[in-house]
């Protein structure tokens, strides 16, 4: 399930609900993203995340179901926040639920390789000298393309 | 055809999205950055170096010879930082 | 932190705690096991978790310190409950917290492969033909022996 | 010397832990396991399977030429299943 919001989201909550009446689940692995003080070597006090309303959820919506596609999972979410968020805030969540942990495990970590690069969000943070978008990472495209050489886990 | 802008290629422009129609030789992803960089000064800076330059056609990622047409909705974007 | 305990714990609650008022923190990724329908292929109503209390938190700890050594973490839980749990009980929770994902996900992963062969706790199902002690899994033992080949994310 | 025993090495010996005074000539891990199995019936059903066994000394984890000295905590206890 994917979800963009501006609003926060509780992260025990969102796992309780994933595994609820569901026996067959052994397994969840969660990532929190969170605002921190340097994401870009000057001290942030917030960001505002812009985001492509209509590709978002499309492009989201085909991360999870390439997933899907290559583990055996049980449950999938994901949500993104926009808008603006504060040091300390919550932007995103991705939680899997599977059987057995190498899918979870593994599947969470795809998942949130590929948002890194693929999903249409771009984040302006507020630093002291002002507004300053935040590049893209080229370790980020490296650590999304180990999962296009081979089926399973990257080295 | 339906231009989109994102980040800082929304404030160069100016724009959020504008509606165009380019001549009939802009063929594809590589030939509309071409003419949108000559409709304004603001335009000119917001393409003016490709590399930082992300594009999609109707809402999925889209190379540079993809070809686009009217009816389209063509957005650009730099590299996504989502996540 | 390690906690050795027989309660519940609950996940929003403890991922919060692991990154209030600790602004250096973008990662948090999370691992929690549940009870399972069919843990051995038999159906499972319930099992009982028995642990060697002297030796459990001395291991955990010892496991906490290796993460660590290996990766720049920010903060490590980990919380295993032993008793007698029901399906769809949460088990274990292993939460790792960092500046950047990339450590998040590994210290969290090898610190669940580590604990499935070197916690010592026993797992007895009660299944429909009676209790059952569960056998050790020999891909958890593969899975463990991967971080000792090298240093950093294993193939 | 203390033993204990964990999971079916537990149920088999029927004992959670016992205080022994093993001959001189146990002199580690795999000394002490021949010598305890000929203490009762108990005791040689939960060490049958030697591959089946792993041994704690003083809370960390031994191999079977560990050497054990009076005074010393012994655990037996089937490969653990954790997590």
């Amino acid at each position: 399930m994917i979800r963009v919001q501006t609003e926060d989201f509780d992260v025990g909550r969102e796992v309780e609900a994933l595994t609820k009446d569901r026996p067959g689940i052994g397994a969840v692995c969660v990532f929190v993203g969170l605002v921190r003080d340097v994401a870009t070597g000057e001290a942030t006090c917030a960001m505002t995340l812009e985001h492509y309303p209509k590709m978002t959820t499309k492009e989201l919506e085909r991360i999870e179901a390439e997933a899907r596609s290559r583990w055996p999972l049980a449950e999938v979410l994901v949500i993104h926040r926009h808008g603006r968020l504060e040091l300390g805030d919550r932007i995103v969540l991705v939680a899997v639920a599977s059987a057995h942990r190498a899918a979870a495990l593994e599947a969470c970590e795809f998942l949130i390789d590929w948002l890194k690069t693929q999903a249409p969000f771009w984040k302006q943070e507020e630093t002291a000298s002002g507004p300053r978008w935040v590049d893209a990472v080229a370790s980020d495209d490296a650590r999304a393309a180990r999962w296009t050489k081979k089926k399973d886990r990257p080295s | 055809m339906k231009i989109v802008y994102f980040a800082w290629l929304r404030e160069r422009t100016g724009l959020t999205e504008e509606d165009v129609a380019p001549p009939a030789t802009v063929k594809d992803v590589g030939g509309l950055v071409t003419w949108l960089a000559t409709r304004s000064d603001g335009h000119a800076r917001a393409f003016a170096v490709p590399g930082q330059i992300r594009a999609a056609v109707n809402q999925e990622y889209a190379s540079l010879d993809h070809p686009v047409a009217a009816g389209d909705e063509v957005a650009f974007f730099p590299p996504v930082t989502g996540g």
